[in-house]
This record gives C-alpha cells, structure tokens and sequence, in this order.
C-alpha cells in the first residue's frame, strides 16, 4: 500500500461504491486495534483515528467522553504510534486530532511520526486554511495527505481554495454543530456536497451526524461517501464488541452499496 | 492577528466565516464615531464609569509606597467585566444578533452578560462550569434573575476551561443567530483584540488619573491579576508607552505564564499549562476566575518581549491579602483582584518593590461573590 | 431640633451631653471647608461619586414615561448608605472617638460602618436582629471580613427597631469612647438632620443632572423608598425648591406614614405603627431595611405639610418589579429601591402618572444581598 | 396619705433612715400587686411600677424581659391604672414609663388619670429636661411629682437645673449603661451624689445596678437612699413569690439601716 490516501480513495471510488470511512478514538478501550481490524473488515474504505485531546472543541459529549476515557487510560501519540506501526490492515489510517497535540512536536517532527508508523492522512479541525500552511508543507513533504474540513457555510471562494489545498478527501460537514448523531439530513448539507462536487474531483466525504445506515445512504448521493464517528463510538462505550461494530459497518456499507445502485 | 508567534485562529471552518464577520464587524463599529459614543454613553450613564483612583491610605503607609487602586470593583455588576461586554453587546446588536452566549468562570463575565442582554432586549445563555456553579452561587442567582438561561458544564475539569469547550460548540450550532460574547483575551483572532481595546478605557482613565494625582505622573509599578488577562491587558494598554514596569500576577494554580508552554487552546496559540503529552491540565485556585490553564496571547507576548512580567502568588497570601485591604481600606476585593494584591504586599515587604516607589493597581472587581469561600477559608 | 411637631431628643439624661457634643461638633465640621473638603474627597475618590443618573430606557418606553434612576447601587458597598456613614465616621475621627456604634436592618448601613471604621483605622460594632442575621447573611459576612463585630440581638421582633434599642443601651454605657453612627434620618437631634445633610448629595447631585438631562430641567415626580427615610430625605432636599412632586414609598407592612400615629421612639417624636395602647407594633416588610415602624421625623412633617406624599406598595409588586428592573434594564436593585421602582409601574400602568411624565427615582441600593430572597420568592 | 410624694420622702428622711424604692413592672405576673404589698410591709418607703413599653431603650435586657412579658399578658396602662386604684397601700407609688405611653393620651390626661388612681409620683427616662417641659406643667397641675434623672455626664449647669425642676426626688444614675446588676460602685457615682446633694435638699435616690443589699448601703452614704429594680425583676422572672421579694427588700432595708447607724 505505497498509494496515497487520496489515490487510494480515488480508485476505490473508481469501483463505482460510496466511500466509507469510520472512527474509533484511539485507546478508548483495550482492543480498539481489533475494533480497526473489524472495520476494516466490514467494508470500510479507511478508518478514522481520533488522538485523544482534552478539549476536543469541536467535537460532541460522545467523543470527548471517548477522549477523556482514553487519556485517563494513558494514551499517549507515542503509544498510539507505536501501536499503530504494528497494525496490518488494508485500508489507509487516517488520524484525527487537534492542533494542540501537533505543535507539541513541530509540524514537521508530527508529520513524520504520523508517516513513519503508516498513517495516511491526517485531520486537524482546528487548523482551518488560515492556519495550516505549516502543517499542510510539513504534511506535503512526508507524503501524509492533510484532509480540510468545508462547512456549509463557507464562502464560494473558500470552498474553491478548500477543495485545492486539501488532500486525500474533502471534508465535508453535514451540519453547523459539533460531532454527534443528528435526526435529518438538511439541504444545507445537499447543497454543500453539490457544490463541493462542481469545484473538484477530489472525493467528497461527509461527517458529522451521520447516524443510521440510511441517513448515510441519502447523504452519499450527494457526494463520494461518508464518515461515521459518534454513532459508532456511542455504542462502543455502551459496550459494544468489536464484532457488533464491525457489523454496524457492515450495514452501513450495504446501505451505502444498495443506495448507489 | 498575531502577537509575536501567539494568536491566531484555530478554529473549525465552520466558525471562521462567524470570527471574518465579527472582525469586519469590529472594525467597522470601532471607527464608526457614533457606535463609539453609544457604548461611551452605556460606560458614563449605565456603567458608572469613569471608576476613581483610590490611594490605599492607610495600606501604603504600611508598606512604605505609594499604592493606589483602580476601583473596577465599582462599576455596575461589580467588575471590569462589563466593559467588554457592554461593547460586544452593542456589536452583536448592531450586527442582528438575538442571543448572547458566554462562558463565564467566577461568574462575573456571565453576570454582566446577562446584564447587557436584559438591557438590549436580547437573550443569553451562559456556560459555567458545575464546580464553579457551586462556589459562585450567588452569580448564577443574579443571571438567573437577570433572566439569562446559565448551563451546567458537566465535562472535564467542570470549571472555566469546561465552559470554554461547551460555549464554542454550541456556538458552533448556533452561529446564524447567536454571538459569543467571549469574556477574557483570548479565543480566536479578533477576539482577544477586541476585548483588549474594550478594556483599554480602564488604563488609559488609569493614566490620566496617575498624571493628575502622581508628581512624577507615571507610576514605578502597574499590576494587574492575570487569568485570562482582559483587566491586565486593558490596564497595561494604557502605560504601554510609559516607564511603568508592568506586572501581572497569576494565581499559583494557573500560572500558565511561568509554567505554561506555547500550545493550541480555545482558538488561539499562547502559553497553556499541560502535559507533556499537549493533554491540558486542570488549575486550580481559590479564584475562580483565574482557574484557566492558559493566558491570552497577547500577555504570551508580553512576557516573551520582556515588556511585562508575570508573578504568581499562592491562595494562602490571596486570603490574606483580601483580609488587610478590607481592614486597612475598608475595601473588599474579588479573590481574583486580590492576587494582585497580595504580590504588592509580597514585594513591598521584601524590598523587591523600593520603598518610595509609587504602584497602580488594579482592582478588577468585587469581593462579595467570594464571602461564602472567604468564609470557609478564614 | 424641630420639624414642625415631630423631632426631638427623647433620651436619657445620660445621653443629652453626647448628644449636644456631637451637635457642636457637626455644626463646626460642616462649616469647616477643610472638613467638606475631605469627605468630598472621600465622596469622589473613595465612594464612586457622583453617581451616574440612568435613564431606564426599555422600561420608560413599556411605561409611556421617561424613568431616570439616580444609581446609589453604584457607590462604594452598594447604597446610599455610605454618604452618611463617610460623614459620620470623619465627625468620629475628628472627635477624636475610637469606636463606631451602628444599628443595621438589612445589613448596609452596618457593611458601609464597618468600612468606614476599617478606612479610618477605628473599630466597629454592629447590632442586628437575629432575623435579619439569618436573611442578610452575606451582609453579616461581609461586616465579619471588614474586621467589624456584629452582636445578635434577640429582643423584641429581633429587626431593625430591636437593633435601635440595642444600639442605644451600648452607647449609653461607651458614650466616652464610642459613636453611635446612626444609618437613618431618626434618632435625637442633630442625626435627623445631620443624617439629611449627609444624604443632600444624592438630591443635589440628581437635580443638577435632572438639569442637564431633561428639556424642562426638573422631573414632574421625585420618588424614593422610605424606611427610616434617609435616601428619601437626601433625595428630596435637592429638590424642595422645586415644582417636582416628591413621593416616598413605604412597605405595606412598615407604612408608618400611612397607618402610623404619632408617638416617640428611639429618641424622636414622629409617626408611630403601635397599637392603641402605644405598643410599637412590628413592621413586616420583604425588604430587611424597611422593617421599622418609624419614619424620619422629617417625612412625618413633609407629610403633614402636604409637601410630599407616601405611599405603600405590597411584598409581591416589590418583587415583581425587581425582576422587572433586572430584566428590561440588566440593573438588580435591592428590594428597598425596589418599592420606589414598583410604585412607578403601578402608578404609570393606572394612569396616576400621566404618559409622558418624568420621572427620577432614587435605586438607594444594590440588591445582590437579596439574592437568597428573592430566590425563593420566585 | 394626701401629702405628696416629696413631702412623704422629706418626712421619711427626717427620721434618719435611708431611703428605699424597690421597682416591679406591673402586670409582670398575675400576682404584682402582691409584689407592691410585700415591699411595703418589708420596709419600703415608696414603690416604683413599671408602666411596660415594648422599646424600653433605658433599660436592660431584665427590665425589657418583664416588659415584653407584661405585655403579651395583655398589660394596659388602663387596666394597671384599676389595680392601682384599689390598691391599699401606706407608701406612695410611683409610675415608671417611657414617653410614647404618655403622648399616646395628651400630657395633661396621662397625668390627671395617674392622679386618679392614687399615684403620686411619675419617671419618664426618656423626657430629658428639654422634653418635658409640657409634660411637667402637667404633672404639676395634677399635684404629680415629674421625677427627673441626673447623670453622671451631666454638666453642673444642667444638675442645678434639674435639682430644681425635678419633684419628688432626683433620681441619680449610679452609672453610664442601662439598668441592670453591677459589681462595684463607681468614685463617679458617690461624686455625683455630693454634687446632687450640696445643690438641692430634695431627695436624692440612687439608681441603676444596684444590686446587693451591702451596695445599696454603700450607695446610700452619697446620697438619700436607692431605687432597686433589675435585681428584684430578675428574681422575680426567675420565680420568687412575693413574699421571697418582701424578705429580699427587708434584707436591704436592714443593710441601709445598719449602715446610717
């Protein structure tokens, strides 16, 4: 798997299936490598790494409980890493985390770290355009693709350079809000991924709410696919299996695959 | 929007178009004469300002200088909270706002939110920690009755920073029609700009006044506490230009100026207390008001420059100095003003302040939503 | 030592020397510049004045009225209370007294002795009725921190009246080397009218503002809340010349100017709630600083004369009329201000005062003390 | 007994014995004119009664305790003036009270309905000299001695004054502070009544605190004799039967008779 994230999304897209990304916070529980391996089995098209921070701004009660959970239990990006570097799966990791834990290295040192144990990609939500040069050349140069976020209610002009500047996917939020599972699917969301699809042909993921298989559905027919976090992480702190998880995936991925068709 | 390496805004994209409008917003009110004399108006006629300059009588004489208080503490709703928010009050008016959001650590930043709101005729809602709902008790009493909606912060730490957290996402979810009426200097670029220049009015009536009251005009010290540091930053504000040597005190707990390290917190780059890891560490201090983990940027900067510097003193000698200046003044100070105090009687005392030498303090609010905690602590 | 009828010195022989002494040494102080110009100065650097005059801008527009609130909430301690208390303490001073004597109901005048006690280095103690101890226990604490002494007192209906009496027995027997600080325009002569004195500040400083404010200069109605009735009286002093109609309001169950009859207490001849065998009956107020069955011999007579009018208003308008303040204006007035403020609502909902009319209306206070009250009034 | 209160205590002096008031406030218990009897049996030569107010500013917490409950016991001035009237006692009584039970009828009425009963004699602590001009014209008319009190603050101009205007006696405050027991005699008390003394040939009773019969004797080398009140109140709400209240008052009858020998 020498591809990029980005070339990696874009072939499977190429297969004529949605994309589907889930989340899992990272030493949330004692097996949530198994819970990768389990979504990687289940049809994901990459998973989502959530680097546990203690005041993930951006993100709902289930995934800060999550983070607070796993920090409690002591993880640490280097423990992450080091886990990580062991895993063997065959879909990109993609970590997620908030800027403060990437200046504690420098950009570059953070990049590399990410790199040199398979990451594919990297996150970072409160690094909006204005802030990511740094970490976007550091990115650039170790060959981990830097993903931006767009938010419906960005300017034209801002979706325009989002959509240039990011790598590996477009991030797309459904909704103004913080993580979380949501009732509907607005047509502020519809509009964006419509909009985001006209600016380029990188792929389109929406996060953010995407709470039943069918919601994820009616959402990827407004772009490339979807990311799912919080209705997955909420039932892994409800007790959940690895399994259950994977299985959860499973039916989203065959909503996913009956909603293309 | 920087200061030196720290600012900036680190924020999700889904607020950056909310941070653009209030900038251009900002920057319009503020050269706009007429916005500039309603909010002067609301700081004379409704505010109470400007505040006096009170010499510490019998206080100086005590500890051989010149001590002298910038009484924020009189001002309505009881601290310098209230001109930053009567100005971000009239900004998210002028702009259509319907609702203020704040975070609030002490209490006081919500008091006065709630307060401006009542006055505008629009909504509030305040985000307070639930540990700092307990020991603050009679400030949730006074929002409530002030009719804004206070919601309990249940998460981490459950104090200021907690707050922070909840008031941006819930931002976040309410950008259309709510401003984030943000209490200190900090957040993300223009807030801790905007704040320091809706805090300035306390340092450059302060300069004036030392101009009028001191022979020499400019005082050797002005201090100010420091938690998230819109009293220090407004006061310092006003002596930048001057020989005055610029002092802020932080509480033990939350220095984050002394024993922070540059990080990413709530929007902005500055110094931020944590772990090794970059997990941020809880404060603790008698003050809750202080309670917050990192310092605005601008006081990063200020301390990187060398043009202020940063002391810490230790809930024991706050207590303490609330004591001596309500009996050698009759002046109740909030907890939080009080460790500025309590640094002035530090140095005098051991010389590190000369004696002779002439101090501007300032009293950022008052002491009477501390009683219950005085209480216990005495 | 008059006015017209009411008045007096209904004390022991014990006291009278006191009495004449500190009445010398009033009549000197107040014609003595260097003192006028010291508690000027006390006023204006120490105290916060002049208070500002607020119009209340959402409740003049839901009334038809123009509302301007004189803001003694602002002051130093957070009510009017410390004009006279700053005037008296200086008197002490310069008498050359060591203590300050004080009665307190709901706890201001007793805060605002104890700080005058602690600026001027003399010592305090306060005397207090076991109920008001119990609903102002924030005041008590804040007279504990400012180093003061509050002695419980249990006789009687353990308020305000109580208070009096305890306080007069103490200075009976410290007479030497104490000063009875008395909070209201009562007691023997000279308090009434020194008291009166002390307070003309509120009412000068509110005419000239009226002056600059309103196109014809002077309101058609001056209000204020009477309990003793010092605010009151320092309200109206500075506009006696005036065309103004001055209106005091009492607490339904403290209306001693309505239902009161004409008796002696606490030194001075006035309108008296006792029953008919001249038993002082208690007053029943929700406002601790209005629990007295006395009114200022001073506002017997203006009653009397036809010069100013009272008035009584229930519990429930009271607090409904604080909530009303707080939330079309963000100002929370203490429930003493608030009877003034809920007469207003009435009297422009009912047509008593005209649309259009002005109105300037004394907030004696601040009412963060009633918080704990009003919570579970609400 | 149609002498007045003055002549009676001027004869009663010019036996050689010292002078002795006890105090009881009237309507304290059903039994207080039982209290009157037994002191007049025990010795005295006149009895104070209290009128009871509710704001007894002069008085201590004793007195103000046996006025509060006098009071709630349904205690009129009316209803003491009956009791008085059928009172059959061979000393002269006087009423205690303070201004607000007089002015609550005109001067002239309480005065005229004090005589009424049979009391000869009436303390107002609270009508200073400056006070009680009308009330005295009042009294004067009704043949009612206006005791009035000096002080131990008093200026001399003010003790001649009040030596001449005072009937009855003068009553001489043994101290500053409100009625009640104390220890020791104060040097300014024996003063005072030497003042007293080389001003006027009126009686002069010594009052305030004074509270064992040795005290009393002592007292009454300065002056004419004493007024005992707060020492009896508290035996009595204490639960002493009046017959305990006659011996208590022989008992310091007995000390000043032995200290004028």
């Amino acid at each position: 798997m020498t591809r990029s994230l980005e070339e990696f999304l874009i072939a499977r897209r190429g297969t004529g299936r949605p994309l589907l990304v889930p989340y899992v916070t990272a030493g949330v529980t004692p097996g949530w490598t198994d819970v990768v391996h389990a979504y990687a089995d289940a049809g994901a098209d990459a998973v989502e790494l959530g680097f546990p921070f203690s005041d993930p701004m951006l993100d709902g009660v289930t995934i800060q409980e999550a983070s607070d959970r796993a920090i409690a239990a002591g993880t640490t990006v280097k423990g992450i890493l080091e886990k990580v570097a062991t895993l063997d799966v065959d879909v990109p990791l993609i970590a997620m985390t908030y800027s403060n834990l990437v200046v504690q290295r420098s950009a570059a040192d953070f990049c590399a770290a990410l790199t040199a144990s398979g990451l594919r990609g990297l996150i970072v939500p409160d690094a909006p355009l204005e802030e990511a040069g740094e970490l976007a050349d550091a990115a650039a140069a170790e060959g981990l693709d830097l993903v931006l976020l767009a938010a419906p209610t960005s300017s034209r002009a801002r979706l325009r350079e989002i959509t240039e500047r990011s790598r590996g996917f477009v991030y797309a939020l459904t909704r103004m809000g913080t993580t979380g599972e949501r009732g509907e699917i607005s047509e502020r969301a519809a509009r964006l991924g419509r909009e985001l699809k006209g600016l380029t042909d990188r792929p389109v993921l929406f996060g953010f709410g995407v709470s039943s298989p069918a919601q994820a559905a009616e959402l990827a027919d407004h772009a490339d696919g979807v990311v799912v976090a919080s209705a997955l992480m909420r039932k892994l702190l409800d007790g959940a299996r690895p399994r259950e998880l994977g299985e959860y995936v499973a039916s989203i991925r065959r909503a996913l695959d009956q909603g293309a068709r | 929007g920087r200061f030196g390496t720290y600012g900036g805004r680190y924020v999700p994209e889904s607020l950056i178009p909310a941070c653009h409008e209030i900038e251009t917003a900002f920057r319009e009110a503020w050269s706009d004469p007429e916005f500039r004399g309603r909010l002067d108006t609301l700081l004379t006629v409704y505010a109470g300002r400007p505040t006096p300059l009170t010499p510490a009588w019998r206080l100086s004489r005590e500890l051989g200088i010149t001590l002298l208080l910038k009484r924020e503490d009189l001002t309505h709703t009881g601290s310098h909270k209230i001109n930053n928010v009567l100005g971000q009050a009239l900004l998210a008016h002028r702009m259509g706002k319907q609702r203020l959001l704040a975070e609030t650590g002490a209490g006081q930043h919500g008091v006065a939110t709630a307060t401006a709101a009542a006055l505008l005729g629009l909504k509030a809602t305040v985000f307070m920690g639930e540990r700092d709902i307990e020991r603050q008790e009679l400030n949730v009493l006074r929002m409530n009755v002030l009719g804004a909606e206070v919601v309990p912060v249940t998460t981490g730490s459950r104090t200021l920073k907690d707050a922070c957290n909840e008031a941006m996402r819930h931002w976040v979810s309410s950008v259309d029609d709510s401003y984030y009426c943000l209490g200190s200097v900090m957040g993300p670029h223009p807030y801790p700009w905007m704040v320091r220049e809706f805090q300035r009015v306390i340092g450059e009536e302060a300069r004036a006044q030392c101009a009028a009251e001191l022979p020499v005009g400019v005082p050797d010290y002005v201090v100010a506490c420091v938690g998230g540091g819109s009293n220090a930053a407004g006061t310092f504000a006003g002596f930048a230009g001057t020989t005055a040597r610029l002092v802020g005190v932080e509480a033990e707990g939350g220095a984050a100026a002394t024993f922070g390290r540059a990080g990413v917190l709530h929007g902005f780059r500055s110094l931020v207390l944590q772990d090794e890891d970059g997990q941020v560490r809880e404060a603790h201090s008698v003050a809750a008001g202080l309670d917050y983990p990192g310092i605005g940027p601008e006081h990063a900067h200020l301390r990187d420059s060398g043009r202020a510097r940063y002391e810490t003193v230790n809930d024991e000698e706050v207590v303490q100095a609330l004591l001596c200046l309500a009996r050698t003044e009759g002046i109740l100070a909030a907890l939080e003003s009080s460790h500025a105090v309590a640094w002035v009687i530090r140095a005098a005392k051991s010389g590190e302040i000369a004696p002779g030498s002439t101090v501007m303090l300032t009293l950022s609010g008052r002491g009477d939503k501390d009683i219950a905690s005085i209480k216990d602590l005495m």
